[in-house]
Parts: structure tokens; C-alpha cells; sequence
């Protein structure tokens, strides 16, 4: 039986999947309700079960084209197929929500977008002003009983502060300058230090001293890159007897 | 013709914008009955090609839809809108005031950017402020402009909109689900259920 | 009411502009008789509150000459603000109470002596004490004549940051500088910026 029912929806999907653009769907919501609709009848009478497999059907096809499919459409997924087992096996007591109770929302939630749907439509077919009845082209105008009238709504007031404050120039950004011991400053400074001492001596006790927190963590970093270099370069030569030790450099 | 029939008829005419009793009111003598005077007018101009109509409590002159075909501009077709731009349209219009997030659940799916300006910006929907709810979401509602434009005399002209309500699809969802519930298990108490409303 | 009349009654009413026979009879069968249909409509007219009148070899409708007394109709013509005046008018609402500097600042422009007047002469800003920092800068506010004319209960009924960005109402280059916005929109930034000033 329940081949038989693939079989039977398997063919349109088919048609349409040869032109499938998953774009064109707004949402797994809308997707399921065209999937509906290939059921022919009314959704009050429409069978979840069914619906489920066209729409677990056309995923599957959609991934075989390698279609990009959006995460949404695979949640629908895997919400449906859970469904799906949930009404095929036998009911289990007091488990919440049942899967009639999940079915049932689904079936309310399509009926609830096609009725919006619809309405849309039905809304666009009325006599439409500006297209179908006119106003008058060019009144006069009444003078304002009170005040005189500005033509100004609340939309162009939440327009204008959106312009504003999308803008993002209505604030300057200073940086603070932070103390810091530049790379050359820190070469020039550990040269002249080491100048020809002979003997290892640890690299901290080369460095300029200070009391700032942060400038002595700039001192730190820049003296370790201006070591490395000095080193590549000749000038001096460090060491560090194991791992954790101290760094040491002496004259070359 | 009587003075006060032609006052309001001018007043009208003049108008850039639908106008409500009292703004009519305020032009004619104390005390003027002004809703049965726009009644008498509306009367005396509907087998004519321009009709006198209501839109949200404010009344305006338009041309006589029958003579659509006529009238129509080649030129000026306003530009489409976007399906969804549509759909969330009807979402505001048949469930206001509703939150972002309620037309995204009946939809489906999220409101892309734009969606809600669109809508703003022809001046069919506007901020309708806020659900006194944790995040304080802000409200939408539609305007005097929508109904203008859609031809409705008031909300309550929405097409089908008696049906939708009556068959619950406009409840909140766990209203709905109930009184499906209901029809589900009690096929036979569906009548009496309509009965009552 | 005879249907060819009806067309012609309908064509003028929407027209923005007066017309010529020609043109009014482009919309008509062939061969109508076009400026006899005027004078009919015209006299059918004459005792309303709405006359359709020629003026130089073209019609048009206008409302009855005795009655602009009631019509008022010399000073009419809304005006439209400035978009400084808008853009100023959205600022104070959405950071009242601010000083003149505030404004400038956010707007990235000085303010023009008249722009502040207007939304002031308008009802809509209210001067609101002073910020008590060196200066003493005069601070302005929205009053309740702005509540009222833009239908809003209270000044949080004005849609946020994140609401305007949801609706495709926030410039998109903004979106890098949003935080750094919102920051800004602490008003205890706003009085260090002032005291830096």
C-alpha cells in the first residue's frame, strides 16, 4: 500500500524536479503546500502520512540532483521522518505531543498559509486604487481646520533615523595610544646593552626597566623578536639551556 | 440642493486624503447630522461615475470601479510585489496587530529584510505598538491607506474573512489546535459548534 | 445616469489637469459629442457644491465658488519639512533629551539656526531643562503633540536599532558600525561625550 502510494506521486514530482529551483519555494512550509495540492483534495482531508513521504521523496531527489538545499528544508526533514515513524508505530502511552497531536499541527499550519495565500490573492483582484478606481487628480486642498498641515509621516521620521544611523560617521573613533617598545627601538637598545659582554647573561636583565604593566609587556615582546633577529643576523648569540630556562644572550 | 449636503460635497472634492466625520464636521454648522449627510451623498452619487465611499471611518471620492477599463493607465503599473511581500501583507492585515515573529511562524519561514519596509513604504502598514511581552516585540498593524487602496470599507470587508475566523484558521495556534481537536473527535458537534457562534 | 456621461464625469475627477475635448473624447466612442456631454454634465452640476467649469477651451471641476469662505482654501498646500528638519526631529526622539550638539553630532552637520524653531513651532519639540555640564547646554525633547500626530502611545512605541535593521530601514553600510552604534546610544556615553567637548 504504501508503495503504491510512492508510485503514485513519485511521477509529477519527478516532472517538476527536472526544472527544481529550490529558490523558488518559500520556505519547507510552502514547499509542503505544493505538495499538498498534488493530493487534490481538500486540506481539512489531506493524509500527513502521505505528505510526508512526497516531501521526504523530494528531498531525496533534490540531494541526488545536488541541489543546494537550505538547512530549513532538511530540518523539515528530519521533523517529518520522525513523524512519520511516530504515526507508523504503535502509540505509546502518554507521550507528548502524540503524533496525531503533531499531524494535526502541520495540517493546521498548511491550511493557515494557504488561507493567507489565498486571501492575498483575493486582496489583488479587488478594484484596486490607482489601478482600477482613481482619486481625484488634483484637489484643491483644505486649509488645516487647526494648524498647517506638514507632510511628514512616521515613516520618514524612522526612515531618516535609519539613514542616520546606518550612516556610522556620526562618531569618531580615536585610538588611545598605547605605550609601546618598537622593533627597532628594542634592536638599537638590546645591541647597545649586550655591546661586548662575553659572558651569558639573561636576556630580561638587559631591558629597559619601567613600572607600566603594559609598556613592560611590549618591552618583553619586542625584546624577544629584537633577540631572534639579532641573533639571524649575527650580532649576538642566545641560548636557553632547557625548555622553561630563561633566555641568555652574550656578544658575538 | 441643500447648503450643508453641498458644503460637505466640496469639502470632499477638495480633500487630499480620506476625511473622518469629525475633520467634515469641523466645516460644517454645529450639531450637523454628518453621517447621515454622507449617507444622502453617497446615495446621490452612486449611479455616477465618481462614487462617494468609506474606508476605515474616512471618506473619500473615486472614480466608479465599472469604468475601470476605461480609466486605466497604460503607463503608470505600479510595480509588483514580491510573493512574499504579499503573504505578509495578508498575515498583518487579517491577524493585527501581529508581531514580526508571528508572520514569520504562519509563513514559515523568516522575513527577509526589506519584506516589512516595502509595505512601510507604500504606506499600507505601519508600527502599532508594542505586545507587553518579554522583549516588548513591536506590533504592525495596516492603515486607512491599505483599505483605500484594496477597496475595503473596513477590516471587516477582508475577503473571507468571516470564514477564516469562524473556522479558527485566524486564532492563536493553540486555540486552533483545540477546536480542531474538538471536530476531530466529535464529528457530529461541528453543527451545534457553528450554531453557537 | 447615461453611460458616456459617466466616463466623462469620471475622466475629469481623476484628471490632474485640465483637459481639452480632444482628450476627453479619446476616452469616449466615436463620434460622441463631446462638448455637448460638458454642458450637460456642467448643468447637471451647477446647483452642487462641486461645478465643472471651462477655462480657456479646457475643463475642469472645482468646488463652487461661494463656498471658499468654508474652504479656506488660500493658505492650504501641506509643506513639506526638510529632510534636516526630519532627520533632526528623529534624533531628538530617539535620544531626547539631547542638546543641539548631540544633534550635530549625530547628524554630522551643524544645525541651521531655523531648523530647531520649526519642529519647535510645529509643537512637536519642547525645550527639556538643561544637561548640567560646563555650558549648560539646553536640552530638547519631543512633546505629546508629537505622540499624537504620528499615532504613537509613547516614544517606546518607536521601532529600535534591530526592529529598523529587520525592516531594511537601517543603511546597510551600517551594519559594521552597528555595534559601535548602539554603544553610542547609552546615554552615559553621550554625557562623556559631552564632557569631553
Amino acid at each position: 500500500m504504501k508503495d503504491d502510494l510512492i508510485d503514485l506521486v513519485r511521477p509529477s514530482v519527478r516532472e517538476e524536479q527536472l526544472n527544481l529551483d529550490i529558490d523558488g519555494w518559500e520556505g519547507p512550509l510552502d514547499l509542503l503546500l505544493q505538495l499538498a495540492r498534488q493530493q487534490k483534495v481538500d486540506l481539512a482531508q489531506i493524509s500527513i502520512l502521505q505528505l510526508t513521504e512526497q516531501y521526504l521523496v523530494y528531498i531525496a531527489e533534490a540531494k541526488k540532483l545536488r541541489l543546494e538545499l537550505a538547512a530549513d528544508y532538511l530540518v523539515m526533514a528530519a521533523w517529518l521522518a520522525y513523524l512519520k515513524s511516530a504515526l507508523l508505530l504503535p502509540k505509546e502511552e502518554g507521550e507528548e505531543p502524540s503524533a496525531e497531536e503533531m499531524a494535526l499541527r502541520l495540517q493546521l499550519r498548511l491550511q493557515r498559509l494557504e488561507a493567507m495565500r489565498e486571501a492575498g490573492a483575493r486582496l489583488f483582484a479587488r478594484d484596486l486604487a490607482g489601478e482600477d478606481v482613481f482619486l481625484r487628480g488634483a484637489p484643491e486642498g483644505l486649509s488645516a481646520v487647526t494648524k498647517p498641515e506638514w507632510d511628514c509621516s512616521l515613516y520618514d521620521v524612522m526612515q531618516a533615523y535609519g539613514r542616520l544611523a546606518g550612516r556610522g560617521q556620526t562618531r569618531n573613533y580615536e585610538v588611545k595610544r598605547r605605550p609601546v617598545l618598537s622593533l627597532d627601538d628594542a634592536m638599537d637598545w638590546l645591541e647597545k646593552m649586550v655591546g661586548s659582554a662575553v659572558e651569558w647573561g639573561v636576556l630580561q636583565s638587559f631591558l629597559p626597566k619601567t613600572l607600566d604593566p603594559e609598556y613592560r609587556r611590549s618591552v618583553i615582546a619586542s625584546s624577544f623578536v629584537a633577540a631572534l633577529e639579532l641573533a639571524r643576523t649575527g650580532k649576538l648569540l642566545l641560548d636557553q639551556p632547557n625548555a622553561d630556562a630563561p633566555l641568555r644572550i652574550k656578544a658575538t | 440642493m441643500n447648503e450643508t449636503l453641498r458644503i460637505v460635497e466640496a469639502v470632499l472634492f477638495a480633500a487630499e486624503e480620506p476625511l473622518s466625520l469629525d475633520v467634515i464636521g469641523a466645516h460644517l454648522p454645529e450639531n450637523a447630522p454628518v453621517k447621515a449627510l454622507l449617507v444622502e451623498l453617497a446615495e446621490s452619487y452612486h449611479p455616477r461615475g465618481i462614487n462617494l465611499v468609506e474606508r476605515g471611518g474616512k471618506w473619500l471620492f473615486q472614480t466608479a470601479p465599472d469604468l475601470s477599463h476605461i480609466l486605466r493607465r497604460e503607463t503608470a503599473r505600479p510595480r509588483k510585489l514580491s510573493r512574499a511581500a504579499i503573504e505578509t501583507l495578508s498575515v498583518i492585515a487579517y491577524h493585527e496587530p501581529v508581531t514580526r515573529a508571528q508572520v514569520e511562524e504562519i509563513r514559515g519561514v523568516s522575513l527577509s529584510k526589506g519584506t516589512l519596509d516595502v509595505l512601510m513604504e507604500l504606506g499600507w502598514v505601519r508600527p502599532a505598538g508594542r505586545r507587553e511581552v518579554p522583549g516588548r516585540p513591536l506590533l504592525y498593524a495596516t492603515t486607512t491607506g491599505f483599505l483605500v487602496h484594496f477597496g475595503l470599507t473596513s477590516r471587516r470587508d477582508l475577503p473571507g474573512i468571516q470564514e477564516l475566523k469562524a473556522a479558527g484558521l485566524l486564532d492563536p495556534m493553540a486555540e486552533a489546535l483545540e477546536l480542531a481537536r474538538e471536530e476531530a473527535e466529535q464529528p457530529d458537534m461541528l453543527e451545534d459548534a457553528d450554531d453557537q457562534e
